[in-house]
C-alpha cells in the first residue's frame, strides 16, 4: 500500500467539492479541528521534548533555521524575475514556501507511524521553529527601502498567532507535565488524533476544491513553480538531515517541513503585512497545488529520498 | 406613549474577517461609540468568500453614528484598505430612540 | 413585468441573546407576523460584548412591520429593557412586496 | 431491560424541549455529528465489504431495491386516497417512507450490538442503496404527465447530497483500506460512535419537540399512517430478510431500513424536487411520529418479527 | 477628504436555506455583481423556522445594485419562489461610495 | 508536582488573550463542551448512584444544601454593608457564590484522581442539588418586600435551564441505564473527559483574560471579596463533611462546591431574575478572580484542609 488511508478523506473531500455536493464542513468545525491538531502537536513534541535535553536540540535548530531561509531567498528571484511577478506577490509566496504547513507534516508522521519508521520525537520543536522566519524574510523582501514596514504587526500577528500559540503552548505543556502529566489526556490528544486529521483533510479537500478557481488565475507558470519547489525543498531538508545526522525519519520530515507550504500562519500574517500581495496567487499555489501534490506525491518521494540518501553527507 | 425619533447614519461595512482587529481600532479612534458584528460571506470582485476556512471569511459591521462620523469612517476605510482588500460600505438612514448614544466623540 | 412595493418598517433591534424569549414574546403580542435573528456581538455602552461564551453573545432582531406596530414595539421595549439590558434599535423605511405580510395584528 | 439506553438521550432531549429548556445544540454541532455519524457507517460497512465478494452482493441488493420500491408504491395511494391529500403531498410523504433513517439504523445496530446478537457486516451498503431509489419513486410520482420535472436537480441533489457522498465515500475508503488501514481510526469512528449516537439522538429530541406544532397540522390521519406504515415495512422487511436467507439481526436491520423515514436526504430532495409539497406534513410525521416510534416501539417490535418469523419462507 | 456618496438599492432576501444554490445562480443570471450572505432563523407565515437543523435554516441574502437589477431579482424571485418557500425580500435606499462597483451587467 | 496539569490550558487561554492572540474558540465550541462536561458529569453521578440507596442520601443532602444557604446569607449583608453595593448587586453576587461551578468541581475531581485520593461517587448528586436554592435566596434577598418578583420565570430559567436539564437528565440516565447500560458510551464519556477539560480551561481563559476590564470596574473591596469568600465556603464545607462523615476527598470536593461561584446557571438566571444587578460586577468577580484563584490556589488548599481537619468535628 503506497499511500496513506487518511489521504483518501482529502480525495473524498476534493470530490465533493468538484461535483457541487452540499457537504459543508462549518468554519466552526474547521477551527476547532484546526486548534486541536496544533494542540495535540505541540503536546506530542513536548512531552517528546521532556525525554531530551533541550540544550542538544539548540545547534541543530539553528542549522535547520538557517538553512530553511534559503528557501525564500531562492524562491523570490524566480518568481520575480523568471515567473514575472510583482514585487510584493513574489515576496508573499516566497514567504509561504518558507514556512511550514502542520498537517502535510502530521500525514508525514502517519506516513512513517503506519511503516513502523521512528523518527526523532523532537522534530515538533523545528515545526514551530520554521513558521516565522520565512515570513519575516518575505516582509523584507517584499520592503526592501520602504520605510513604513509594520514589522510590529508582523511580529505581533505570528507570534500571538493562534500557530504559534497553540503549538508553543502545546510544547510548554507537554514538557512541563511530562508523559505522565499527560497521560490522562492521552485519549483525546493522542488517540484521536488520526480521526481528527482524517476529519480535517475531508474539509482541507473541501476548502481546495473551492479554491481551484484560484488555480487559473495562479497561471502555468505558478502551478509549475508550486510542483518543483517542494522537491527542491525536499532534497534540501533530506541533505541538511544527513549533515545532523538523524534518522531516515526525521530526514523525511525535515524534508516535509522544507517542502510544505504554509496555508494557516503565511496567509494570515501576509494579509496584514503585506496587503498589496494578493491572496489568490499565493493560497492558489500553496494550497491549491502543493498541499495535494504533497500529500499524494510528495511525502512518500521524501521518504524514498531519505531512504536512498542516508548518509550521502 | 410615543417616543420621539431623531435621524442617525448607519454604516455598513462588509469585508474580509482579517481586518477585524485593526477595523475595530479605527473605529474606537474616529468617535463611533459602538459597533456590531455578524459572521458573514459572500461574493463581489475579489471573488467567491464562503467562510469555508479562516481566509475565506467576511464580517459585516454595523455602526450607528452621526453623519460626521460616518464619513470620517468612509473616508478613512476607503484611503486605508479598500485598494488592498475586499471590502464594500453603504450608508442608510435610520431613525433612533436615544440620539445621544451614535453621537461622535464622547461628550 | 414590475410589481408594486409598498412602503413598510423595518425595525432592528440590537440586544443581549438572554433577552431572546422575553423578546419574541413580547413581539408577538404587539402584532409583528413575523422575525428574523442573526448571531451578533459588538460593543457599546455595555462593554465589549465577542460571544465568547453564552453571557457575552447579542442578537440581532429585525421586524418588518407598519409604522404603529414599530412604535409600538420600540415604545414597550424601550420603557422594559433599555434600563438594564444592552440594547439599541433602529427604524428604517423599506419598501416591501406583499405589504399585507407585514401589517400590524392578524387579518 | 428491554430499551437501549441510548433512547434515554432521546427522551431528554424530547423533554428538554417540551419544558422548553434554555438547552440547545447549535445547528453547527448537529451538522458536525451527522457528518460523523454518515462518515463513520459508511467506514464500517467499507471494511466489513472489504471481507466479501462484491458480487455476492448484487443479487440481494436487487430484490431488496425492487422490493422497497414497493413502499411508496403502496403509501402515495393511501395517502392521496384515503387520506385526501394533494398529488405533491401525498408523493413527498410516500418518498420520506420509501427512503431510510440513518439514525434509526444506527439505534438498531447498536440494540443488537448490546444483545450480542449478530447481523450481516454488508446491512450499510444497502442502507446507501435504499436511500436514492424511492425519492425517484416519489418525484415520478408527483410528477406523472408533467413535462418539467427537474430530474437533473434531483439526482445531483441526493447523489451529491452529503448522506451519499458520506455513506458512500466511507463505504468506498473502508473498503480500499480494509481493516488494518482503517484501524488507526477506530479510536473516533468506531469507539465514539456510541456516545456520539448519544448526542445526536439529544439533539433529534430537541428537534422533535420543536416540530411538535407541525404535529397539530397533519392531523389524526397522517398520525395514525405514520404508526401503521413502519409496521407495514418492518413486516416486509422481516419477509424479505427470510427470502435472502438473512440472520434474525439482518433481518432486523432490513425490517428497520424499510420501516423507518428519511428524514435528512428526502427533505432536501423534495424542497428541490417537489416544492409545491408542504414540508411541514412530509417532517412532521416521519420525524415527529415515526421516528420516535421506531426507537421507542418499533426496533424491539421488527427484533421480535425477526426472531419469530425466522425461517418462514 | 469627502468622498461622494451615489444612491444605490440594498436589496435583502430572507428564505430558506436550501434556496441557496439556485439563488446564488439567479442574482449572477439577473446582473447582480456580488451578495453578502449571513445565517439566520425566524418566524413568518411558514412557521417557526429555528435553525436547529439543515432543513429549519434560513439565510438572510444583501445585494447591493441598481433600482433595475433590484427589482428584476424582486419580479423573478417572487414569481419563482415565493408561492412554495418561505422568502420575504424587502429594498432599502442606500449610499455607496463606487457606484460602479453595483450596476447591474458588468461593463 | 503540585498542581494538575490540565489547569495549565487555563493559564495558556489567558496568556493568549493576554497578548490579544487571534486565537479563539467559538462560541459554538464552548457551548458543545460546556454540554458534554454537564452530561458526563451527571452521568458519572448517576452511575454511583445506581451503586447506593438512594433514601440514604436525603439526609446528608438536606444538612449541605441547608448549610449552603449560609453562604449567600452571610456574603449579602458584608457586600450591601462593607462593599456599599446596591442591594441587587449584592443579592446578586451573593446567589453567585452560594451556587456552585461546574468546571471548578471537575478540576478537583481530576486533582484528586490524579493523587488516587478516592471521594464519595454520589457528590456529583450534591453539585446538581446546589446551584437552585442560592439563586432563589438571592433573588429573595434582591426583593425583600417588592411584590414583582418574577419568580416563575425564575424557577423556569434555572430548572429549565441547561446546567440542571443536562445535570439532572445525566443523573437520571446513569441511574436508569447502570454501570452496564453506560458502558458503550464510556468511551465518549468518560474516557475523553479529561482531554474535553483542557480544552473548556483554554476556553475559559480566553474568556476571563476577555472579562480582566470588568475586573477594574470591581474594584478592590470585590477582589478581596472574591478571595477570602471561597476560602470561608471551603472551610465551612470541610467542617460540613466532617459532621456528616465524608472522606477526606468527599470533604475537599464538597469544599470546593462551596468555594466555588457559579458562572454558567447563575449569570443566565440573575439577569432574568434580577436584571438591574450589573453582569459586570457578579461575572468579574466570579469568573475573573474566585474562578481562576480556585483552580490555581483553592483546589490544592482545600485538599489541605480536608486533609488536616479530618475528624476534627
Ligand atoms: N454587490 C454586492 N452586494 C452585496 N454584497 C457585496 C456586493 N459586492 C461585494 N459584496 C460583499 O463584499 C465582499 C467584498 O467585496 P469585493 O471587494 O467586491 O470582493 C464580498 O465578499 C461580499 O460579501
Ligand atoms: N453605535 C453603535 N453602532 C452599532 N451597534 C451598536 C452601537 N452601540 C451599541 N451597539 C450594539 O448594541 C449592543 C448593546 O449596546 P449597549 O447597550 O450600548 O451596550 C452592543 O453590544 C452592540 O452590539
Ligand atoms: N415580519 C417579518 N419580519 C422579519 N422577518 C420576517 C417577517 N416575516 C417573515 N420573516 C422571515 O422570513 C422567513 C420566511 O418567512 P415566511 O415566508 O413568512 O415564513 C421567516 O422564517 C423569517 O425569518
Ligand atoms: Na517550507
Ligand atoms: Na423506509
Ligand atoms: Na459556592
Amino acid at each position: 500500500m503506497p499511500f496513506e488511508p487518511v489521504i483518501l478523506f482529502f480525495v473524498l473531500g476534493l470530490v465533493a467539492g468538484i461535483v457541487r455536493s452540499d457537504l459543508k464542513l462549518p468554519g466552526v468545525v474547521y477551527e476547532a479541528l484546526s486548534i486541536f491538531l496544533l494542540l495535540a502537536i505541540g503536546l506530542k513534541g513536548g512531552v517528546e521534548l521532556s525525554r531530551h535535553n533541550v540544550a542538544d536540540l539548540a545547534l541543530p535548530a539553528l542549522v535547520i533555521v538557517a538553512v530553511a531561509l534559503l528557501i525564500p531567498l531562492a524562491a523570490f528571484p524566480v518568481l520575480q524575475r523568471l515567473g514575472r511577478l510583482p514585487r510584493a506577490d513574489a515576496a508573499s509566496i516566497a514567504a509561504h514556501y518558507g514556512s511550514v504547513s502542520v498537517v502535510t507534516f502530521a500525514v508525514a508522521s502517519s506516513y512513517l507511524a503506519s511503516r513502523g519508521e521512528p523518527a526523532e520525537g523532537y522534530m515538533v520543536v523545528f515545526l514551530a521553529l520554521l513558521e516565522l522566519p520565512a515570513l519575516v524574510m518575505g516582509v523584507a523582501l517584499a520592503r526592501r527601502g520602504a520605510a513604513d514596514t509594520r514589522w510590529g504587526k508582523l511580529f505581533h500577528e505570528v507570534l500571538a498567532g493562534k500557530s504559534i500559540v497553540l503549538l508553543g503552548g502545546g510544547l510548554l505543556i507537554g514538557w512541563l507535565a511530562g508523559p505522565e502529566g499527560i497521560q490522562p489526556l492521552d485519549r483525546v490528544f493522542f488517540d484521536l488524533f488520526k480521526g481528527m486529521l482524517a476529519f480535517f483533510l475531508l474539509e482541507m479537500g473541501l476548502v481546495v476544491a473551492g479554491r481551484l478557481a484560484d488555480l487559473r488565475r495562479a497561471g502555468v507558470f505558478l502551478a509549475v513553480f508550486a510542483v518543483l519547489m517542494p522537491l527542491a525543498g525536499g532534497l534540501l531538508g533530506v541533505l541538511t538531515a544527513n549533515l545532523l545526522d538523524f534518522s531516515v525519519g526525521g530526514a523525511m520530515l525535515l524534508a516535509t517541513l522544507y517542502a510544505s507550504a504554509s496555508y494557516i500562519a503565511a496567509p494570515a500574517a501576509m494579509r496584514i503585512a503585506v496587503p498589496e500581495a494578493n491572496p489568490a496567487l499565493s493560497i492558489g499555489a500553496s494550497l491549491g497545488i502543493t498541499f495535494p501534490f504533497n500529500l499524494l506525491v510528495g511525502v512518500p518521494t521524501y521518504h524514498w529520498l531519505a531512504s536512498h540518501l542516508a548518509g550521502v553527507i | 406613549m410615543n417616543l420621539p425619533l431623531s435621524l442617525r447614519r448607519l454604516l455598513t461595512i462588509i469585508c474580509e474577517a482579517s481586518l477585524e482587529p485593526e477595523l475595530v481600532r479605527e473605529l474606537a479612534r474616529l468617535g463611533a461609540r459602538g459597533y456590531t458584528i455578524t459572521e458573514a460571506r459572500g461574493q463581489g470582485a475579489h471573488g467567491l468568500r464562503d467562510g469555508s476556512w479562516g481566509a475565506s471569511a467576511n464580517i459585516r459591521v454595523e455602526v450607528l453614528c452621526d453623519e460626521l462620523t460616518a464619513e470620517a469612517i468612509v473616508d478613512t476605510l476607503h484611503a486605508g484598505y479598500s485598494a488592498n482588500y475586499g471590502m464594500v460600505m453603504f450608508v442608510t438612514d435610520v431613525a433612533v430612540l436615544r440620539p445621544d448614544k451614535f453621537r461622535g466623540a464622547p461628550g
